[in-house]
């Protein structure tokens, strides 16, 4: 199959990124051209269950030093000056490819990550040495059958009482990524009415983890609810200290938001790349598609919408690598702006192709098309790593203050 | 008067790579625009275009202020600034948050006449740009007829110069032409012997008529005519490059241009924001402020998004042309569709959150103005001025696919 | 003067269920619009707003047509048609087709006024109605306040009505009162004994003062005022049906208010796509017609199926108030609403596609005149008056979420 | 499964459609609700496969009469007054619980149908009669690999020669909805350069049906390609004459536009249900979903979305079945605008169950969301039987005059 030229390079003048990460975007980009594409269509279209986990390509991003990009030496990472810009760079180029690989790559290196940075030095040794590595899978535990985007204390059921040097907990955890194929996770739970975070682990007893959510897209990003009954966690594995849990959540949450932004462009960005390529061949009306106005005009703004999206999550990140623990409201407007877009231009995408925009393997020659596959993708990241609504509200809240926002 | 409010853009937008210097040129900019254009914006604007009502007090003290020598070198007896067409952006974005029509005017007077002498004889250059700066003569740029809008092509400009003795004698007629009812000198986009060319006309002499000003939506306080050229002579030496650059000279000009009113239109949408904002804070319906309704928090909050790319967008376009590049695409045309477009889109809804007081410019039961009409009917102009939106995302569209 | 150009109505829109009696009072309404009305509405819009500009010579030739007299019964003196507030609503959108300004008016004096009569006494009614129908004299109906927009609750109405021997003096403001500078009497919205109530106010007496009129971004040919009321006295026989019936008697009243305000945002809309179809093809670009450009073309049907989706819920809303529902709701929120959004919309684009010509009211060379500029400002009151468009959503909402 | 409450009982005042076609809608709705509803959740996520067929329900459909809708006596059908009216209603109840269902009624009664209605009094008998008993299976034949909305003689490259008594066919179409499980297939082919329509047996020899495709949606909905390969059929079967056949694609197309638009209806009022339901129920914040005023006022805008494009489908098939046989613009406006407001609807609806708006199937409980299915369905209404910009094209046209369509 042919790929279509990549119009950023074309369309976009990067005015913001250190030469540090533009380094990190094109290894990342030959790592995805020569590892991931290849596989990308399988990546993109199996069912879930746990043998459809692609443990040889995870294999080779640990190899390649991927889920280090964001780390610092002390640990195996790489000890980059700015490694929200890296870690943005690389989400993008992945979803590119392929947004469910993006996913298992945000919820394996960067949210309990992030989490585990307020481990101590021993849980850092323990688990974030082996997540760099890629020797152990990681999930981040947050997100409850009641309990999504409002996060409280009497929200969030999954509690645990102390015993000696354990703690006990009990609850039941949804839409965990890569649990089916986990080694631990990184718990949001509730003790003495506080919450806190901890490092569980899977193959622990107590624990079971239901069979993988068949869902619209990011196939390849297994998800599942995780039972805890009575499981023992040694109190070493608190991150941080009770009553933090909360902040930790968020802490990882700031990464997340800013790469699943980006997750958002790079699918807009290869569903705009296959338009044009398709409408400069196909034919019609004596011509061909390319030279139809009204597509023209809509996918100017399309591409116009994409830069903007790029700048501000490129942005955001940078903000944060200076310093910046909290940068609002751009933080908040790369998530909603760079997943909306998303969205916008896969419709379009799905109707540029027409009939074979909507099928997911033609059954002719066994064909398949990306705008397809980021048609099914897209909508998720509307909706994960705090909804765009969320977003919207924390916009708000910059805007006009926080006394307004109940 | 307009009234100062708290302005929000410190809430909702931090600026990357913006060099001090062009710091200080805003706050300079925002100075006047706050104490000497706002004081005056309402009469300005209820006053219907007459060549009588041109605000000729501001322009004046733009040129004091040293508004005009911004985007110029220093040995063009400039500001020398390191990032001129920033600054310039800058600039307008503060005028254009009080008074569009002098942002519109500030442009025409020094971006997009300075710019056509950059491509001219140093002598040409020299005759003319001095007079710019210090704003003692007005200048305008004619390029758009009533046949021809965005369409620029030896065919289409019919405008017409024929040799007479040692320069030319000009027919045609220019249309919607900015400044022209108190300009001195314009650039004229004409055919040299079939080929597009820019010249400089004086428009002191006979040959010249000047329409009254058109009636327009809004901007009352800058000035559009007719330009007829009736037989105007123009001497050999006021030909700025060379015949047969005139497209190129125009583009060139247009691409400050347009970069400088996609800035334009990011200062009303900061402004119809800011506005907006305040209202919401101090209106309260159904015991509640306005700003504790969920669906206006989102709507501004989209808004205020959108405001932050399109500023980001036009810095962006500003600073690839202060780096060199003539024509920094696609992000010029980005920027002047999508800044104009935020503005007109914000524009709607601060009228509608404003309610009644959003459709009236002064109360009359006790002479109170309100500003946001007048943005309502401002914003629209710049979505079609300077190559309207639809000529931008061809341009876009082009690159694209590579035409 | 407005040039009368093709319709397209009929070529996107085909009516279904409209009596032909409507149709008979769609001619008539439209003869008069076309032939008395679009002469005079440029010289109208382009005063500014003063009592002596009101006019009061259509308003009276609308008497003499008989067309206040449509939503009446025989038995009031009305013209007794079968399906009244449909013919209403189908005046509505021809006068607003050439002016939203006399479309208010005319709103303001028979629909909502008369509405509020129907509430009353026999012998109220009949003191009232004769004079609304004959246009003898001018009626205004003042439900806002300046703290109450929207929001109609006993507690935010701040207008009172204490006892005085047989009747009640009234003290209190109301703001943004269509016809108030030159109405003979007015409805008023004030609190009897706590609870909310409709009145009848003659204007013409000590203890009432009407504020100049405001000056407003568009429709200029209605005015707008507050009312004070200073001691007013009213009468006891002045009360519409009873004390603490005024929500009610408003929310009736508003009701035909929306389906119509609805019904002029489609009759705006219509002329924008009218001029702009005229336009698109007239006016030619790189070689074609504008009409030609796929862009335009594909906006163009949208906005086509916008309002022919307007204007059958307008009908829809009419047909069902006149099948006997009082409050047909959601289609009134939704015609109103979305009549009026789509108004909005095509207005700007309409602008957009006129490039220039969109942003003049008068060109200066020839003082030929353009109207969507003036579309563009009069189709943005209609989204927040009778109840903004924000409040209709809420009102959909309510119904879909039981509350 | 509790169903939510049908909004349109409460947010749509019918005030076109004939007696007769209210009926319809009641008998439909009837049928939908016991036959179809209790397997919709199978129709909507199963794989494409000819097993997926649903055959019982075609039967329960057939003897139900509901082939017969849009048909007069003298074949069997029912000989209503308003028959494209009722058509139109059966669509969008069908379309309530599954629009791949709809889109098997589409193509098997509406599309052959109206295509057979020109056949002769034998074909009609031998076709005809058997398609409304629900004996065959139709299919209709226009689209190629190289031919979608540009129907000319030179891009169909399906062709034929006579051969005395016979058409020899050669060709390819694809996406021919019922094919993997139909019997016959009126088809559009080319012969001495002028469009026609035949008749083709699917068991007769030279024909090959591919495997089906696979779809982001619309799964019960079996589509393939059909390779033809010197199949002989009889001259008999020819529909119309020779040079009528674009003419008699098109008017079957005119049934399947409106329905099409109608279909896109009846997804958006049961995103739109279930919705409210789901919102009702939520908590969030202290509250339930429902008090959210940025939902409150964005689905009222969408319900008055939905209830413009009921009408408008209403309307155009109204027009149809008192004479207008090309009811434009309404009917392009029917097509277009009731299909994007599903994409519209579909989305939002998507975004306010969150997570569990992007499951097929929960792992944990096996769920699934209505919802889920809506989002993988609507998009290729916006795309099939005329894309929605050749609807546009259609009502440019109307409003300008085909003079300034080039």
């Amino acid at each position: 199959m042919v790929r279509p030229t990549r119009l950023q390079d074309i369309l976009y003048h990067d005015w913001l990124l250190p030469q540090e990460a533009r380094s990190v975007r094109s290894e990342i980009r030959r790592f995805v051209d020569e590892e991931v594409m290849p596989e990308a269509d399988n990546l993109n279209t199996c069912i879930e269950d746990a043998a459809a986990f692609p443990r040889r390509l995870f294999c080779r991003m640990a190899e390649a030093g991927l889920f280090g990009v964001p780390f610092g030496v002390e640990c195996g990472g790489r000890g980059l000056e700015y490694p929200l810009c890296a870690a943005t760079v690389t989400i993008e180029e992945l979803a590119y490819a392929s947004d469910g690989l993006a996913a298992i790559y945000d919820d394996h290196a960067l949210l309990p990550g992030a989490a585990l940075l307020h481990g101590s030095r021993d849980v850092r040794r323990r688990y974030l040495e082996p997540l760099i590595s890629g020797s152990s899978i990681a999930c981040m535990a947050i997100t409850e059958p009641h309990a999504g985007s409002d996060l409280r204390a009497d929200t969030i059921h999954t509690h645990a009482v102390r015993d000696a040097d354990t703690y006990v907990v009990n609850g039941r955890k949804r839409f965990i990524t890569n649990a089916p194929v986990g080694d631990f996770m990184t718990t949001l739970f509730v003790i003495d009415g506080a919450m806190a975070m901890l490092v569980v682990d899977l193959h622990a007893s107590g624990i079971t983890v239901g069979p993988p959510d068949h869902k619209t897209g990011n196939r390849v990003q297994l998800t599942a609810d995780v039972w805890l009954e009575d499981v023992r966690v040694p109190c070493g594995n608190l991150l941080g200290e009770i009553g933090k849990g909360l902040h930790i959540a968020l802490a990882a949450l700031t990464w997340g938001r800013i790469v699943i932004g980006a997750s958002g462009v790079g699918m807009a960005q290869a569903a705009l790349d296959e338009c044009v390529h398709f409408m400069q061949r196909r034919e019609m009306y004596g011509g061909t598609l390319g030279d139809l106005q009204y597509w023209q005009l809509r996918l100017a703004e399309r591409a116009t919408q994409i830069s903007n999206a790029r700048d501000m999550c490129y942005k955001a990140a940078l903000l944060y690598d200076r310093g910046s623990r909290k940068p609002e409201p751009e933080m908040a407007m790369a998530k909603y702006y760079g997943t909306q877009v998303a969205g916008d231009m896969a419709r379009d995408a799905v109707q540029v192709f027409g009939g074979l925009g909507y099928v997911t393997r033609l059954g002719a020659d066994g064909s398949t098309y990306r705008v397809e596959q980021i048609y099914r993708d897209c909508k998720v990241a509307e909706i994960y790593e705090g909804a765009n609504e969320v977003q919207k509200r924390v916009i708000a809240r910059s805007l006009l203050g926080s006394e307004y926002l109940s | 008067m307009e009234q100062p409010i708290e302005r929000t853009q410190e809430r909702i937008y931090h600026g990357l790579n913006i060099p001090s210097e062009v710091e200080e040129v805003r706050a300079r900019a925002r100075h006047f625009a706050e104490h000497e254009v706002a004081p005056v914006v309402t009469a300005m604007e209820e006053s219907p275009e007459r060549v009588s009502s041109f605000p000729a007090d501001l322009v004046a003290r733009m040129a004091e202020l040293g508004l005009y020598r911004i985007p110029y070198s220093s040995e063009e007896g400039g500001a020398g600034l390191g990032t001129p067409m920033l600054a310039a952006a800058v600039v307008m974005e503060e005028l254009a948050y009080y008074s569009n029509s002098i942002a519109v005017i500030y442009d025409c007077q020094c971006l997009l006449s300075g710019r056509v002498l950059q491509y001219a004889s140093h002598e040409l250059k020299m005759s003319y740009l001095p007079h710019i700066m210090s704003g003692r003569k007005i200048a305008c740029v004619a390029i758009t007829e009533p046949d021809a809008g965005s369409d620029v092509s030896p065919a289409s400009i019919g405008t017409t110069a024929m040799p007479d003795g040692n320069g030319w004698r000009l027919r045609g007629r220019k249309r919607f032409i900015i400044n022209a009812p108190v300009a001195d000198f314009s650039f004229v986009l004409c055919t040299v012997d079939g080929s597009l060319s820019m010249v400089v006309v004086d428009l002191k002499q006979d040959g010249v008529y000047v329409s009254p000003p058109d009636r327009k939506l809004g901007m009352h306080g800058c000035l559009t005519a007719d330009i007829v050229l009736d037989g105007a002579y123009v001497p050999a030496t006021n030909l700025v490059w060379q015949a047969g650059k005139g497209l190129r000279i125009a583009l060139g000009a247009l691409t400050r241009g347009r970069i400088a009113v996609g800035a334009s239109g990011v200062g009303m949408a900061q402004r119809c924001l800011d506005l907006s904002v305040h209202h919401m804070k101090t209106r309260r319906l159904f015991g509640r402020a306005l700003a504790e309704m969920q669906h206006w928090q989102f709507r501004f909050a989209e808004h205020a998004t959108h405001i932050a790319m399109a500023r980001d967008l036009c810095y962006k376009a500003a600073l690839r042309h202060d780096y060199g590049e003539e024509f920094p695409e696609p992000e010029t045309a980005m920027a002047k569709f999508y800044g104009t477009q935020v503005a007109a889109d914000i524009a709607r809804d601060a009228v509608q959150v404003h309610g009644g007081y959003g459709f009236v410019s002064r109360l009359g039961a006790d002479d109170t103005l309100y500003a946001v009409e007048r943005l309502y009917r401002e914003s629209k102009g710049p979505e079609i001025y300077e190559g309207t939106n639809e000529v931008q995302k061809w341009m876009i569209a082009r690159q694209m696919f590579g035409r």
